[in-house]
């Protein structure tokens, strides 16, 4: 799945998106980011504080419990500031 | 009725925006538009820059705005946001809504801001006028707030 | 800070109206712009004639806006009311409020509009679209349980 | 003092103003109503419901109960429906 990463999140991690192939134990949102943190120091800062990360599937909303099955796109972000 | 969103980096005229909405009708009663701009009253911004998620933002905006004419008998309603650069004392973003009656718009106008600050994927990082690169606003508890008080 | 407040016949602007508060700010986070429409949904109205009391009209609305700069910080301060004859479509009444933050600016200009509709001394006659002259327009109790709220 | 009415006060009255000498015991806002109602036929009919008849002193809006003592001009109308 295509994996997207927004504001110091993107900054944090160093790129803007990549390709994510977690392994078949990963089902959840907050599993993916347990995994994606484990990967490296840079990981680890961006996703330091899980809880404050939101996610998205396909560009809706979703929670850390949400499943990854089947998701083309999952992003990752800080609280949104817009309006 | 379809909702106007459109997500753009140029500038927008609300005043232009409301007359599309009334222009030639005749039963429209209230129309309430909601400016937002890029604030700086210590001198220390040199800009905003706004990030944002293509694709999400219209469609997270498309669904805060089903969710206001869910909720209110609204005759028009659209909401611009602005990304990229923006300046002090520009425009970031434009909610309008058109009723019959004022109760309605007003509503409609204030849920659509309270949803568009909590849900819409932008993140603004600041530029500071000394040229050094600033933080990212914080979002604030306030705005949480604001967007839960209409779950009552 | 001076509230703009004007009572005349002619049609106005409220973009333009805006946009002389925005003018060269960069202290304004939000602006709030009401626009009040004569409606006629069932096509039986050619026009509104809005009576008014001359010098009584500016001043309670100088007071009502006194009212709302008392109860929220407001960086500017708009309202406009026509009177005379006003075609279906056409704009009877504006208020714009400009604040720090939304709250105060949405806050402010609904009960400008509260209290406007029930303190300030217009009146509305209807001229029915067949030429004869229709009623006075009925004050709403919906109106004063509006502007009653403000007083909790 | 100087009388003025509005909307369809002024309509059933047949007049937009007028110089008014109430009798020196007519002495609130609701007593010189009642004053007025005395008078004749479209008075009578202007003010038949006289409680929501609204009431303004040198512009600004009174009670019925208000004294009327020093007022330059007082106004009369119906509930406003302006805005």
């Amino acid at each position: 799945m295509k994996a997207l990463y927004f504001a110091w999140v993107r900054e944090r991690i160093g790129r803007a998106e990549e390709e994510l192939s977690p392994p078949p134990e990963v089902a959840t949102v907050g599993e993916l980011i347990a995994w994606l943190k484990s990967r490296d120091e840079a990981y680890a800062l961006a996703f330091e504080n899980a809880a404050v990360i939101r996610t998205a599937i396909d560009k809706a909303h979703v929670r850390h419990e949400t499943p990854i099955a089947g998701a083309r796109e999952i992003a990752f972000f800080p609280p949104m500031t817009g309006g | 009725m379809t909702p106007t969103i459109r997500i753009q980096s140029a500038p927008f005229d609300p005043g232009h925006e409301a007359a599309l909405i009334e222009d030639g009708r005749r039963d429209i009663g209230a129309i309430v538009s909601f400016t937002g701009l890029c604030r700086d009253e210590d001198g220390t911004l040199a800009a905003l820059e706004l990030e944002h998620y293509p694709g999400m933002a219209e469609a997270e905006i498309a669904r805060v705005a089903e969710e206001a004419l869910a909720r209110w008998p609204l005759s028009a309603l659209t909401v611009i946001h602005r990304h990229g650069r923006i300046l002090p004392g520009e425009r970031i973003v434009l909610v309008i809504t058109a009723a019959r009656h004022r109760g309605d718009a007003f509503a409609a106008a204030e849920f659509l801001m309270d949803y568009l600050k909590t849900r819409a994927p932008f993140w603004k990082k600041e530029h500071r006028a000394d040229g050094s690169v600033g933080d990212w606003v914080e979002a604030k508890a306030k705005d949480d707030a604001a967007a839960e008080r209409w779950n009552k």
